[in-house]
């Protein structure tokens, strides 16, 4: 029963670990942000177990009802949701301009791109060189 | 039951994502998770995180995406490789986290820590504090009002930024990137 | 009112940033950005002197007592940090007014300022909180800011760095959610008292271990400790100058200072350092930090990219110091904080009028400063002898401080790493020193900054040589903050 | 005027000249009358500090908390009066010297140099009366800035070069053995106030006390010994006023007068006798002695040639100073007056010879005696201390050094000394020998301006009626042994 009891928080680590290899590993960069998005929505499900309290109720006083869950995981995700589409969508933001002015959201390509402007020509703004190779 | 086997269904879904090799199957497959998981969150007793979650993680957040995905499109499709050093450093932060959920009090128990103490406080005086039926309501708007507050800001704050990137026409790096 | 200043603080800018971005025109939103953070220095000052003369103040938000409700707590450590927050950001500001004018289109300018009163919101919030998930919020506001921020930098690579320290930031922030989560599900509280005071009890599982471990590699991000710098240096280098005269000398130091609450009041030194050995790692990383980033530093062909690589090392000295966990290491790490911040911007202050009137700050740009912009070239110097740690500057009592630390501990490897990392910033502080004054130029042509920029510059090149001679209120003030940490968990 | 305004004054006075001298920089005669009129002042009060001193009055002024515990405090001591006399009083001729240099080489940037040369002589002052260690430390680095803007003062990239390896060598030195080493006996003393019989008794160990002793020698890089010497030929690539005042008396006196001062005043000659590896450090300068002079033999640019010379003669002090005796310590207080005199001689000289005839070379001294006759009169003088032959100040000191180490049975210094003797002949005479018995050669010129001679003839005339008039020096080196018996 004792593993059987965390099987709930393996399943939501397997999540996490996906979501973090993802934000570290592909070189998409909106791949990244879906990782990061994979990684938070792991731990808000994290949170509300923790505030699960078996045969129990919505927390919504009504009358009769003996227990209920704990309302505060539930505050704290509420803010965390909507904190966490913020990053994404600023994220994604970031993206698009990184997309307009390079020409690629591939980090290697990104790199490498770089790297040649500054070779070129280190005393000029980077701006400069054209970005559609 | 029911739960554990949405479980099992979340973490297949999340290494499909992984695994998927095109970015919008990867963005939709993510919606469906957000989907999934507030699902859970609604068998967990969370109603108001579940009907949020769908709405904001599932809803917005996908649109946000699939708009972003639609503005740098096309996107090579990702290639299959492993990344051994990062897939070491997850690897090992995973194991990390599962060490440490062994010694976690009991999954529902209502004699938890967690249930005892603040949490407590609110289910027995928000009737007579605030005088609200929705604890959540309550707590979010009075007891932690003000991460409430902040997270408003944190809204302004992403919303702000957002705008100033891609918000306005921005003539003179078009001049510059044209020359 | 007097009661509420400790919510004011926090809220003034919060609420000048809206109206500041709906301000028609830049200059207009400098002159409110700059009212509001001088206004914000002078309550920041006045809650020091009272948290000095009364004792620690405790505010309660919306009126609800600590565990229940969240708690503003100010003691002689976190109304320091507001200080110097609010100190840097008074200095910052009125620079900013000509750079911005100048790095930045005029129709976002306002955008930009109100930006960066979100930033000083997030970090004066994260500062004055007793609530763990509280720091979260404001945390992410701060961040956010920063991304933002470091996005308007000219050079496209500025987009690209704000990209990254996003992932790593929000991997960061995310990290240490986990950890207070994991705190909360032990102990059913997040108000940090309260977690001191329940955490002895579930210390001994292995929740709380993890707990403490990913909370301390969440703030690791944020504070860019070895190996977790990688974002920091581009996002120094290619963010619009007044951000990162402001970043280096608050940011990190916000996220150290979080660090330094967490092991010594929340988790107390016997757990963290006793029982963990946490202590060990962290001297590791930051001997690391020393030295691969001192290396790395005189690698660099940009003066923002070496300064960058030294912020990474100076980290490194100020985890040393507190790693140490005696009195006088502590005191030496808070001294180390508080001078490195007054050094970092000066430097970058100096940069960016650099980037004024040059366009660019590489090495090449440096060339014949001494007598292109004679008074900015002046205040490298001084400012790059306190980095050093030559006597009669600031730097110099902080390294005094973190030797005679590392000797009472019996740790002489460490007074040599100290030493021969303070070799390594003589030779790349000196390397950009003699290309502006012995490196010939073809352009001779005097173009000094102008004064809006010089003042500012010169006020934290001053407050250099003032607190490497009468180090009697840096000292004072390091040691209160000490004992408030030496203090513990109650 | 109280003995503490006289201090004050004495710290102060060059920085408020060269404040000064910064506001007149558009009038170069009112510029170098401030110059002249900074440097008699402050000669004027160091010697009156001297007077009070011999009076008997406790010279003590705490100026501010450094750190806690720790203040940057100033206290008299015999050799710090003697040091700051000698400073503040070469600087005199000096300033005479460098007005008439700069102006006939026509050096741009006159007021940048005079001014940090008001800086640097205040520094001097500061490590002279500093009464701890760290005070003296402070003013020891502020010392090394304010000499590297006059090292690469013309700017070139032998200039550039030259001052790399000068605050390279000397930064390093301070920062990465001096400062450690301080900070150690502050952790084992508990204090680093300047204490007669030293602070350090019983409280090391002898192996770790020689190991702290060695730190102390190395740290100190204005001291010369070798292998820290490299920066002291480097930094000659400076204008000649520079290279007489502070190479060869400020800057490297004062390196030598800090290791006296630790040895003295820090660990304490009764102590330092304990420790064996003390020895070694003796045998570490007698071979900077020997060594430095041999190199010197080989040089052909005058300069280099007396910048070796000078690190050989610094030796000499720190060898009789670890020496441990009472005679040979007196002889070490005597010598740093008597090279000071000297060396500033030679250094003027061969300034002058550089600004009138355009020559840097010893090859090209031929016949110079009979072009520059005051020029050379002094510039033997000067090779005559340096050897130590009488009627020059060179022998009363080597004298006492002798003295002490026979008292002392030390017969490797004897030895040092004896050999060194006849190698600094070697190397000083056939310069002699070239300017007054060859036939001069190329185009006539004759002295150089007259403020330049006027001060190598007067350091010259020192360095003679220091052979006669010795006494009141030795009176006050003695007191220095007094203190530590």
């Amino acid at each position: 029963m004792s593993w059987l009891a965390h099987f709930n928080y393996w399943a939501v680590i397997v999540v996490m670990m996906t979501g973090l290899y993802m934000a570290i590993a592909q070189s998409d960069l909106m791949r990244k942000l879906i990782g990061i998005t994979l990684l938070q929505t792991a731990v808000f499900f994290l949170y509300i177990s923790f505030g699960f309290v078996r045969n129990a109720q919505v927390p919504i006083l009504t009358e009769g009802a003996e227990r209920y869950s704990n309302p505060l995981p539930h505050v704290l995700i509420l803010t965390a949701i909507v904190v966490g589409v913020a990053t994404t969508a600023l994220g994604l933001a970031l993206v698009v301009r990184i997309r307009e002015r390079y020409g690629s959201i591939d980090e290697a390509e990104l790199a490498s791109l770089a790297d040649e402007v500054e070779d070129l020509e280190p005393h000029h703004d980077f701006d400069d060189q054209d970005e559609h190779p | 039951m029911i739960s554990l086997l949405l479980l099992l269904f979340l973490a297949i879904t999340a290494i499909a994502i992984v695994r998927s090799r095109d970015t919008l199957t990867a963005v939709m497959l993510t919606g469906l998770s957000s989907l999934i998981s507030a699902c859970l969150f609604l068998l967990l007793d969370a109603a108001d995180v579940a009907f949020t979650e769908a709405a904001v993680g599932a809803g917005i957040s996908t649109l946000l995406m699939l708009a972003a995905l639609h503005a740098v499109a096309p996107v090579r499709p990702q290639p299959r490789r492993v990344a051994w050093p990062a897939l070491i450093v997850v690897l090992l932060c995973g194991g990390l986290l599962a060490y440490g959920t062994l010694d976690l009090p009991p999954f529902g128990a209502a004699e938890n820590p967690v249930h005892q103490h603040v949490g407590n406080h609110y289910l027995e005086q928000t009737e007579r504090e605030i005088g609200v039926p929705n604890v959540v309501t309550a707590v979010l708007a009075s007891y932690r009002g003000f991460d409430t507050l902040g997270e408003v800001v944190v809204v302004f704050t992403a919303g702000l930024a957002v705008l100033l990137l891609i918000g306005r026409p921005r003539r003179k790096d078009e001049e510059r990137d044209a020359r | 009112m007097r009661e509420h200043l400790p919510i004011l603080l926090v809220v003034l800018p919060m609420l000048a940033a809206p109206i500041c971005s709906m301000l028609p025109r830049g200059r207009q939103a400098w002159l409110l950005a700059t009212a509001v953070s001088w206004a914000v220095l002078a309550i920041a000052a006045s809650l020091l002197i009272r948290v000095h003369a009364e004792g620690t103040i405790s505010y309660a938000l919306g009126g609800w007592p600590a565990p229940i409700g969240i708690e503003y707590r100010l003691d002689g450590l976190n109304a320091l940090v507001q200080v110097l927050v609010a100190a840097i950001a008074a200095c910052v500001l009125p620079f900013s007014g000509r750079s911005v004018q100048d790095e930045i289109d005029a129709d976002r300018q306002p955008g930009f300022f109100a930006l960066l009163l979100l930033l000083i919101t997030g970090l004066l919030g994260i500062v004055a909180t007793g609530d763990v998930f509280n720091v979260f919020v404001f945390l992410e506001i701060s961040s956010l800011a920063t991304y933002g921020l470091i996005a308007f930098g000219r050079d496209r690579r500025a987009l690209l760095a704000a990209y990254r320290y996003l992932v790593l930031g929000s991997i960061g922030a995310t990290l240490y959610l986990i950890g207070i989560g994991l705190l909360y599900a032990l102990t059913g509280t997040l108000n940090m008292q309260d977690l001191a005071a329940r955490l002895p009890a579930v210390a001994d599982t292995r929740t709380a271990q993890t707990a403490i471990t990913l909370v301390m590699v969440g703030l690791g991000i944020k504070m860019a400790l070895f190996p977790l710098h990688l974002w920091l240096p581009n996002a120094y280098r290619f963010a619009p100058s007044a951000i990162s005269a402001f970043l280096p000398a608050t940011a990190t130091k916000v996220a150290i200072y979080l660090m330094l609450r967490f092991v010594f009041d929340i988790f107390g030194v016997g757990f963290a350092f006793g029982r963990l050995e946490l202590n060990e790692v962290l001297l590791a990383l930051a001997a690391a930090a020393m030295l691969s980033a001192s290396l790395a530093a005189m690698q660099q062909r940009d003066v923002k990219g070496i300064l960058a690589y030294s912020s990474v090392a100076q980290v490194g000295y100020i985890v040393l110091g507190a790693a140490l966990a005696t009195p006088i290491g502590l005191t030496a790490s808070l001294l180390h904080l508080f001078n490195h911040a007054l050094m970092k911007g000066a430097l970058f202050m100096a940069m960016g009028c650099v980037m004024l009137r040059v366009g660019r700050t590489d090495l090449d740009a440096i060339r014949g400063l001494g007598r292109r912009m004679p008074w900015t070239a002046a205040a490298f110097v001084v400012a790059g002898l306190s980095l050093i740690g030559v006597p009669l500057t600031a730097g110099f009592i902080s390294k005094w401080y973190l030797v005679l630390a590392a000797l009472e501990a019996g740790w002489w490897p460490l007074v040599i790493l100290i030493l021969v990392a303070s070799l390594m910033a003589l030779i790349y502080v000196w390397r950009v020193v003699a290309l502006a004054y012995f490196a010939p130029n073809e352009s001779q042509r005097r173009e000094e900054a102008p004064l809006s920029m010089l003042v500012p510059l010169w006020l934290l090149v001053l407050a250099n040589i003032w607190f490497g001679i009468d180090t009697r209120l840096s000292v004072a003030m390091a040691e209160s903050g000490m004992r408030v940490l030496m203090a513990g968990p109650p | 005027m109280s003995p503490q305004l006289l201090m004050l004054s004495c710290l102060c006075l060059p920085l408020v000249g060269g404040g000064m001298l910064l506001l007149a920089h558009r009038r170069p005669r009112l510029r170098e009358l401030i110059l002249v009129l900074t440097a008699a002042l402050s000669f004027t009060s160091a010697l009156a500090l001297l007077l009070q001193f011999r009076e008997g009055n406790l010279l003590r002024l705490d100026l501010l908390t450094l750190l806690p515990g720790l203040d940057l405090m100033f206290e008299i001591e015999p050799l710090g009066a003697l040091f700051a006399v000698l400073a503040s009083g070469l600087w005199l001729p000096t300033s005479l010297y460098a007005i008439g240099y700069l102006r006939a080489r026509k050096e741009e940037h006159q007021t940048r140099f005079h001014f940090w040369f008001c800086v640097a002589i205040s520094a001097t002052m500061g490590i002279a009366m500093a009464g701890n260690l760290l005070t003296l430390f402070v003013f020891y680095e502020v010392l090394t800035l304010s000499t590297y803007p006059l090292v690469t003062h013309i700017g070139n990239r032998g200039a550039v070069r030259g001052g790399r390896v000068y605050l390279g060598v000397l930064l390093a030195t301070s920062i990465g053995l001096l400062l450690p080493a301080m900070l150690w006996t502050l952790h084992v003393a508990g204090t680093l106030q300047f204490t007669a019989g030293g602070i350090l008794e019983g409280k090391l160990a002898p192996a770790l006390a020689g190991l702290l002793l060695l730190m102390f020698v190395l740290g100190v890089g204005k001291a010369a010994v070798m292998p820290m010497h490299r920066w002291l030929p480097a930094a000659m690539v400076a204008p000649t006023p520079v290279s007489a005042l502070l190479h060869a008396v400020a800057v490297v006196k004062a390196g030598v007068f800090t290791i006296t001062k630790v040895v003295v005043y820090i660990f304490g000659t009764g102590f330092l006798g304990t420790v064996p590896a003390q020895r070694y450090l003796v045998y570490l300068a007698g071979f900077t002695v020997i060594a430095a002079s041999v190199v010197a033999l080989r040089q052909d640019n005058i300069k280099r040639l007396l910048a070796y010379s000078t690190i050989s003669q610094l030796s000499y002090i720190v060898m009789a100073t670890l020496a441990l005796a009472p005679l040979a310590l007196t002889g070490a207080g005597l010598h740093m007056v008597a090279h000071a005199f000297g060396k500033i001689t030679l250094f003027f000289a061969a300034g002058a010879i550089y600004v009138a005839a355009h020559r840097t070379q010893v090859s090209e001294l031929d016949g110079m005696g009979r072009r520059m006759p005051w020029t050379m009169a002094a510039f033997a003088i000067g090779a005559l201390t340096m050897i130590g032959v009488p009627p020059s100040a060179g022998f009363v000191s080597k004298w006492f050094i002798i003295a002490g180490a026979y008292q002392a049975d030390l017969y490797f210094v004897l030895a040092v000394i004896v050999l060194s003797t006849a190698l600094n002949a070697f190397y000083m005479l056939p310069i002699l020998h070239r300017a007054f018995f060859r036939a001069p050669e190329g185009r006539a010129h004759g002295e150089a301006p007259w403020p330049m001679r006027v001060a190598l003839v007067s350091t010259a005339a020192a360095s003679v009626l220091m052979f006669f008039f010795h006494a009141p020096i030795l009176a006050l080196t003695r007191s220095l042994t007094g203190a530590a018996p």
